[in-house]
């Protein structure tokens, strides 16, 4: 019997200098008004797409508490086609090269949209996000569905990593990102909330999950709550294999090179 | 602008948050409605503040009651704006309606004094009434009258200004009196929708969407003014 | 065949008033000058006891980072026997029924130290908690190896939720409650150290794992990061069945009255 | 004394953190080496701050430099203590040894101000002499030496306060000189010991725990002063 080497071998993807965004913090395409150092970071991440187009969530909301905010919206973005035909001339002219981050839903949609993606020009990778309570099979049912001709990054939230990370050691994966954490508040009205979770109380369990991804030999982007250098250094200290901003991005006036410089010039 | 230091220098407090005075050292203009983003530069990752000034300041502004409860006199800020677009009142127009359905008019007040300015007739119609007419200081030529009254005043106005929010903009009809079929604009007019804006357009993040008459827009980047047949019949 | 009623029937545990204490947040056993207000707690949990004893961990630490802090301590205790020598008095005294927090190491140890506690007074229930990395099967068998004539609680960090939950649903399990989640921060020298972590911070995730186990049917101890009245209320309305107080009662010149009293009269 | 009102009156920089002045609303004793606990009234969810006076000011205490950096003038605090156990000076001293080898002797200032009261002569040997001796006012009566002068001094010595950290109690017996057999303390003694004290003794929570001559002992509840003997052939 033949051992077929693609079937096993993972794509390399290397993000360099080793920074990016998270999905869902800078919008579907890097534009130029919302930073001004985009040299700084190795590639761009788009919003999360579906295939079909979602809506913003009935009760969507900003809930902010302690050194933290809640951001519940439904993940709105105008669908795969609408998506392909708003921004592929504006990622073909990005500063950056594209990661294209798809909702994974089914396996048949999911297929179709990778296929898509990979005669585009720009984009590097196309990166996962799993519904919160997905199940290690149908992760690795998704992801072998995604499987082709471009390198495939998933991002997790720490509380997917004992799940989910198994199926990621010896499958073709070529990173993994940890993504924002989810939580519950009540709002203004009393009413309870669920959403994603930002600012940096989040960061030492992101910390912590960075350092276990490592440790299982996977090759991780690092984040959640990241707003200083120090932390930026801890993650590479972890193992993380780059980093990657949110919430920092959107406080106005950013010197990008006072968060990360410092840690790129001493690699 | 992109960002400038700031400085707050004194507070006080109103029925729906702090309000502030603001030095910015920085000249800018803002129109009416347009944002700013405030926020403490110590913080190391809260939230910028959304703020809509209610009146300029010498060498700064003085913002609407927006500003946390633990800023204190003193603090160093950093400040962003002016963000999006704001009100356009027709330089003709002489019988303004402006209506704060919450019962705080100050981000409405530079729209107040601007109609004043060009000579117009301002009435102004405010929610829980009672409780918070003697809290905002107005200018006298302002005529102030419940919220209830807003339907029939619409009869004269010529432009119409609400400041409402998201939440409450499905009932905008209500509020002008329209009927469930009867979607006749009592005459021109725009809202100022407040919502939180957590990204201020930069992640395209949704939670400040709203539907309009052409689709979803974002306050942030869209608004936060809009105009009233563009909400009307979505929302009525 | 006969059915073995008690094989499946979960025995009864009423926490009244339902307040607790974390596990590890006030000692061994009731001390007169820990808290002032004690009626208003229904039950006391002790910290965490192993079989054999424990020492300190060599780089035990405080981290404080934004609105949390970790706490890495390695769960110093004198084991099993030396605890019961000190305490079963003061339990038999407390002015709390008491609830032993048994560390779940391997079947035979909890077996014994579960057998032990069933002839000790004043002892409501017993609590355990698993290893971070615990299986399912594994949480499963320990389980099985202490049901017997004590209602059992199974305490679960955030991250054990999507792991261990589902083994408890339709277990003899009484309650199921949240503990701290665990995290890694540096540490002054820059080293990385993991830890439990504790703050409001902690709040929105655990809030979300009340939801969701109350959602499948559990009885939940509510509890990570409480600090005020709003959030208590917002653990029962996400179905707690009770909550726990962990830094909170570290504070001093604590008013419990003003945190959980409201609450109380409220019901 | 359970907890009570106190203010943040002033503050200065030091080289390991602020010291301040904090009014306390409460008369109270503290004997040199026990600590409070102090939080800001307005933080949620903070832990206290352990605190450590180096002086007592007119209804209130100077505290040693361990105040967080963003703590300003004029901030209500809430505070708990005295707590612990300090040192005990014997009344019959008359050369005392003082060491700290982090440079900072503000934590052994009242014990230096009460062995001047009682007619000893003090000898202070700081860490990081060169950097720090200036920072540090001290009575002139007090000798400031080297670190490294230590050992050679203990000879003459009738008594050795030391503030150190947990984490340098190993090296203890290096310090004072003592070779890896020779186990013979110079003199009576007594050693504070810094180290985190996130629950102060209520949680038995271990994250102050050391190993003394007797067992395992948390410096919260029975220390953080523990007597030279019961630290040296353990650490040294
Ligand atoms: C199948 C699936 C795939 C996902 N993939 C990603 C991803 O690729 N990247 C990412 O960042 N997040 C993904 N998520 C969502 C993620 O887990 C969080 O839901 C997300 O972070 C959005 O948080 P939110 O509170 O703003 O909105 P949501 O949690 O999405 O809330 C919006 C509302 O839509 C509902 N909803 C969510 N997903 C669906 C769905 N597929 N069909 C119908 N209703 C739905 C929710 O119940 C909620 O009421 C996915 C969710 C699902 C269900
Ligand atoms: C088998 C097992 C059972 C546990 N049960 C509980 C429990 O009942 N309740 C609870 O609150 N926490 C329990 N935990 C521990 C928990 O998951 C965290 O480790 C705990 O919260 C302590 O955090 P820490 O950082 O202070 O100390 P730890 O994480 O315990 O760190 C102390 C040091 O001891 C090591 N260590 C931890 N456990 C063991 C062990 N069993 N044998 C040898 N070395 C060890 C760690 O690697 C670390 O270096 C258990 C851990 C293990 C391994
Ligand atoms: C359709 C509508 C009608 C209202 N009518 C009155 C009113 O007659 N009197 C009044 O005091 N407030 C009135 N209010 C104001 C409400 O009492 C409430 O304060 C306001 O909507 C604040 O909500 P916000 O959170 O949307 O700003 C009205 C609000 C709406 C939306
Ligand atoms: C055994 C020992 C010997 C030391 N000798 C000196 C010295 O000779 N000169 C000096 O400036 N500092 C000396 N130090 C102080 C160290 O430079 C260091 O500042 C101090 O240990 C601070 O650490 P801490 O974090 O333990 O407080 C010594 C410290 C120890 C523990
Ligand atoms: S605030 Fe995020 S899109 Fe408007
Ligand atoms: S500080 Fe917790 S036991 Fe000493």
């Amino acid at each position: 019997m033949w051992l077929d080497e693609s079937a096993i071998q993972k794509q390399d993807l290397i993000i360099d200098p080793p920074y990016v965004n998270a999905a869902g913090s800078l919008g579907f395409y890097p534009e130029a008004s919302a930073v001004s150092d985009w040299h700084l970071l190795g590639a761009f991440i788009t919003n999360p797409v579906s295939l079909k187009a979602r809506k913003p969530a009935e009760n969507r909301v900003c809930i902010n508490f302690a050194d933290e905010f809640l951001l519940h919206t439904g993940l709105p973005n105008p669908g795969f086609l609408a998506v392909l035909k708003r921004y592929t001339q504006r990622w073909v002219r990005s500063p950056l090269p594209v990661i294209v981050h798809l909702i994974a839903e089914d396996v048949k949609g999911l297929a179709q949209m990778v296929r898509r993606l990979e005669v585009c020009e720009n984009i590097i990778a196309v990166e996962l996000g799993f519904a919160p309570d997905t199940s290690a099979d149908e992760a690795g049912r998704l992801m072998d569905s995604a499987f082709g001709e471009l390198p495939i990054i998933i991002s997790l939230s720490p509380y997917q990593v004992s799940t989910i990370a198994p199926v990621l050691v010896d499958s073709r994966v070529s990173m993994v990102r940890i993504c924002e954490a989810r939580g519950m508040l009540p709002d203004d009205n009393g009413k309870l909330v669920h959403g994603r979770l930002y600012g940096a109380g989040l960061f030492p369990t992101a910390l912590q999950a960075v350092h276990e991804l490592a440790a299982m030999g996977l090759s991780v982007i690092g984040g959640g709550g990241v707003y200083t250098n120090a932390q930026v250094k801890a993650l590479f200290q972890a193992g993380a294999a780059a980093v990657s901003l949110d919430a920092v991005l959107w406080l106005g006036g950013l010197n990008l090179d006072m968060l990360i410089g410092e840690s790129i010039k001493e690699q | 602008m992109d960002a400038c230091n700031a400085q707050l220098i004194e507070i006080w407090q109103a029925p729906e948050g702090n309000g502030g005075r603001i030095r910015v050292d920085h000249p800018f203009d803002i129109v009416p409605g347009q944002y700013m983003l405030v926020r403490r530069a110590s913080d190391l990752s809260s939230l910028p503040v959304v703020v809509f000034p209610s009146s300029k300041a010498d060498n700064g502004l003085i913002t609407a009651s927006s500003l946390p409860v633990d800023w204190t006199p003193g603090e160093q800020l950093s400040l962003r704006g002016p963000l999006g677009h704001g009100f356009r009142l027709p330089a003709s127009a002489r019988f303004l309606g402006m209506a704060a359905p919450n019962g705080d008019p100050s981000r409405l007040m530079p729209l107040i004094d601007a109609g004043i300015r060009q000579g117009a007739a301002v009435s102004l119609f405010l929610g829980k009434l009672n409780e918070r007419a003697s809290f905002f200081p107005l200018p006298a030529a302002v005529e102030v009258q419940p919220l209830s009254a807003l339907p029939e005043a619409l009869v004269w106005a010529d432009f119409l200004a609400v400041d409402i929010s998201l939440r409450s903009l499905s009932s905008l009809g209500e509020l002008l009196g329209l009927k469930g079929g009867d979607q006749k604009l009592p005459c021109l007019g725009q809202v100022l929708v407040r919502t939180d804006m957590p990204c201020a357009g930069i992640a395209d993040c949704g939670v400040c969407a709203l539907k309009t008459r052409s689709g979803w827009r974002l306050a942030c980047k869209d608004g936060p003014v809009f105009d009233l047949e563009e909400l009307i019949d979505v929302a009525g």
